[in-house]
């Protein structure tokens, strides 16, 4: 059902676990439904410098958030926002149909925890961290 | 790797003299049981003596034993063959909101078809209520369909009871016992039903292969028309090789039932209490009347496809009535009728043990449960509640204004 | 004593090859399909090897294939679940009088629920009409189902045209094709059908399984409802061996298949012949376009039951459309259809070849048949004609005067 | 399907053929249904004293026309139209239910022959042969 890349996600979390202090946070999804994602990001010169994730749900969902910590970190912002649903599914070598709501999910996740960052630091609330 | 299966409310593997049993009437023994030489007529006679076989597990005649081709096709034919063939007396349907959906999707249908279905709650651990029940008989029912035990928390239903009083107001009474037949005692005379659902596959006979009792004078019409075999009730080329094995599983049931039953309530008791050391755990379904083999624990903060898969890594095949591992993305109605919330719901894990287990197997699944259950929760963001999930969110909602 | 099963359009025996492929499905890796763990995928995706397996045979997509129970439940299937989702369209379905039972029996039924059905004659060698096909298709009319061969007398329709013509049209097309896949080239996209019924056992795969090509965008009600296996048109956990060894036979078939019809052509035409040379003898059924394995001898003055018991004696398994061998006492409704008296009913013998059939077993058969005939004829009271007891009746009864 | 005894009479039939100038006849069945039993009797003494049989039809028909010549052999005319249904199932050692018809077919089939020789006797028709 799953590809091996998936699975080694799902196996071997990377980036897993709470964050403190994030610049950003991504909370996406719904207990009711099953899966929820958090995602938290530290931004350091316009770019992720760390990033981690919280997930409950399925292996697909603990897979596709695994990868998309591993492919947003280091990049830009914009490149960030860029990340589609198709390159975490591609990613995580594929997804059986019914599990492409997590690919989903994730790429939301990502955004949210970009936009929390940008309204925060626009609305001046929490004052960017750049050092 | 030590390989611990313990999906056996799911499928059971054939076992050994059930194979046994079989191999000759796939390629020796191969005759058409309608054909009338002496060839074909071994096979005919291994199909009755199965029917037989059958017929005295549950203690029915053999001629109230209908071959088909699984509990699904069984509970099919009991449920839409009562409703056409008794439409003249009536359209009213009972049944439970726990039954499978072997029994709920065709009481649907027959509601698109101008049938009328009355789902009967239960209660916190499953139960339906007799007295409910009897309020909810009209003058126009003709049908009550309450399943024996149930397959996801292992509820056993007060069948005969309801059997009783189906009996007195004469309304025909069908039992899905899927669950039941070959692991405690079934007889349907003490039952009082009038019809009831077997499947060979879960009592270690082959996939494929299921029976509908129908008490003799029922009044049913068939599903699966044609050549008139089984009593014109089921019609098609008799799945022989699959009906000589279920007979033989239902002769093995027979005599070492009681035994192996004993066996399994010592591993579930002890399976259950050890899952329960867990914390934020807590059992679904009763601790008493409570299906042998069966062990529903729910987990919060995690979700029940990933539990499956981590306990595959380690070798132990287990079940859930988790949303995310349906076909349908919904939660387990099951457990959604017992009151759990959805959230819950989906951390909910079913061991269903079986012939193979052991001790050694309990002990393998309790050492590595709690590394698992710790495991995902370390990956979840919800680490005391749930509401913690919804405070969250209303907090980031204020915070926007 | 020699052994001649001349059945296989009745059943054929398991193919070693495919018992070796389905015989880690029972004990070992016994998974059920819809579970998640690794173990129960293994079953899940040899499933779904096989039915590319049916697929290819047939020329269709694989998600086209559905698994069911056999020819007779697809059957049931394609009609009953076409009327139900098409009923609103319209009431109206043809096929034809020489159909199995398994396609003739549900649309009886149907007709009992408000559905119109037609019933094509054939003519004397069992082929439908397609002009008179044509001149009954009405505006209401939903589905035709005409079988791609006839199981008692080989006559191959001409499915093709009529698949042009339906689609022309715009009304469903199913073919009852339990006779020819794995025995003559079958194509849906060639030959315009929108459903197609296959049977298992009738290729050398086992008893209990059979599929229902469902072409793509066709609206059809599920008979058998439950948990939505089978992209939701067929509930019921998966015969998983069965469909396993259904999946090797189709491959075999695809492989084996026009090699074999050439031999059994040859086979089937020497018995003919051969069996032609009794006297008082004809054949049933068309000489071209007929299945390559299929041989039916009417015999004046005798009957095909104490035939068929006969030919058992001496090792040989034929069938028969005598009344006397059916359940129903009703002669074969196929031979009365193609214009037989009801008294020559009785006389018919059906041979069906197969891959055990030598040149040795036609031999064989070709040596017993006439002292069988003989004998029979000899304990007969119709030496020359059935005409004589009318006539002996006539005179018995002016005797009385 | 069929008891040893009634294959053993269907293959080994007793009082099988044609019989010239027999004192009665009974036919009885019909070719359009499947069976049809002819049963021919020659008297002596108010005693059958020869019976022969022609049956086209199926096993159980051919079987149970054997054992009724071989039952009624010898026996009175009056204690041969005591032989029933009953009778002649028990004497084939049994029958499918669905065979039934054919022990009343032959029981039928021996009155029909009686009756057959009890009208010609008394009609004249026929005289009776006493040697
Ligand atoms: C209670 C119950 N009823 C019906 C069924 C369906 O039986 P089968 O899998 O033989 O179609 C099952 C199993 O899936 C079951 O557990
Ligand atoms: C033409 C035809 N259709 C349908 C069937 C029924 O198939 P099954 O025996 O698999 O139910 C048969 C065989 O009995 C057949 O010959």
């Amino acid at each position: 059902m799953y590809s091996d890349k998936l699975i080694d996600h799902f196996r071997n979390p990377r980036n897993m676990g709470r964050m403190e202090n994030p610049d950003g946070i991504g909370k996406v999804g719904n207990p009711v439904c099953g899966d929820v994602m958090y995602l938290y990001i530290k931004i350091k010169d316009n770019k992720i410098d760390d990033i981690k994730f919280e997930t409950f749900g399925c292996a697909a969902a603990i897979g596709t958030s695994s990868v998309i910590t591993e492919m947003a970190k280091g990049k830009t912002l914009d490149e960030a926002l860029k990340i589609t649903k198709k390159d975490v599914v591609d990613a995580v070598g594929g997804l059986p149909p019914i599990k492409m709501h997590c690919s989903v999910l994730a790429a939301d996740a990502l955004r949210a925890a970009i936009e929390d960052y940008r309204k925060k630091k626009g609305s001046g609330n929490d004052k960017p961290k750049d050092s | 790797m030590r390989r611990v299966y313990m999906d056996h409310a799911a499928t059971t593997p054939v076992d050994p003299r059930v194979m046994e049993a079989m191999k000759p009437f796939f390629s020796e023994k191969y005759g058409n049981p309608s054909s009338l030489y002496s060839f074909a007529q071994e096979a005919k006679k291994a199909m009755e003596e199965a029917r037989e076989k059958i017929a005295d597990l549950i203690n029915s005649s053999s001629s109230e034993v209908i071959f088909t081709s699984g509990g699904t096709e069984s509970d099919n034919l009991a449920i839409k063959g009562v409703a056409f063939a008794n439409k003249k007396k009536g359209k009213h349907i009972i049944t439970s909101s726990i039954e499978h959906h072997a029994v709920l999707h065709p009481c649907e249908w027959l509601e698109k078809m101008g049938f009328e279905v009355t789902y009967l709650p239960v209660d916190n651990k499953g139960f339906v209520s007799v007295d409910k029940l009897e309020e909810e008989i009209r003058n126009d029912t003709i049908l009550i369909s309450i399943m024996h035990a149930n397959n996801e928390i292992g509820t056993i239903e007060p069948i005969e009871e309801i059997g009783k009083i189906a009996k007195e107001r004469g309304i025909y009474f069908h039992t899905d016992a899927v669950q039941t037949v070959g692991k405690i005692p079934v007889d349907v005379e003490k039952m009082n039903v009038d019809l009831l659902t077997i499947s060979g596959h879960k009592m270690y006979g082959p996939k494929g292969v299921g029976a509908l009792y129908v008490r003799k004078g029922t009044k049913i019409t068939p599903l699966i028309h044609g050549g008139g075999h089984e009593r014109n009730l089921r019609s098609g080329t008799e799945n022989v090789s699959g009906i000589v094995g279920f007979g033989k599983a239902a002769e093995l049931a027979a005599r070492e039932m009681d035994k192996e039953a004993k066996r399994l309530v010592k591993l579930r008791d002890r399976l259950i209490e050890g899952a329960l050391k867990i914390e934020n755990s807590w059992l679904n379904g009763p601790r008493k009347r409570r299906l042998p083999n069966n062990v529903n624990i729910g987990f919060k903060f995690i979700e029940g496809e990933s539990l499956i898969l981590e306990l595959d890594f380690s070798g132990i095949y287990a079940n859930t009535g988790s949303a995310c591992s349906s076909k349908s993305l919904k939660p387990s109605h099951v457990l959604t009728a017992i009151g759990l919330r959805p959230e819950e719901t989906h951390g909910s894990l079913r061991f269903t043990l079986g012939k193979q287990n052991s001790d050694e197997d309990v002990d393998y699944v309790l050492e590595v449960l709690p590394n698992v259950v710790e495991r995902l929760r370390r990956i979840s963001p919800f680490k005391k509640d749930f509401g913690e999930y919804e405070e969250a969110l209303a907090k980031e909602q204020s915070h926007k204004h």
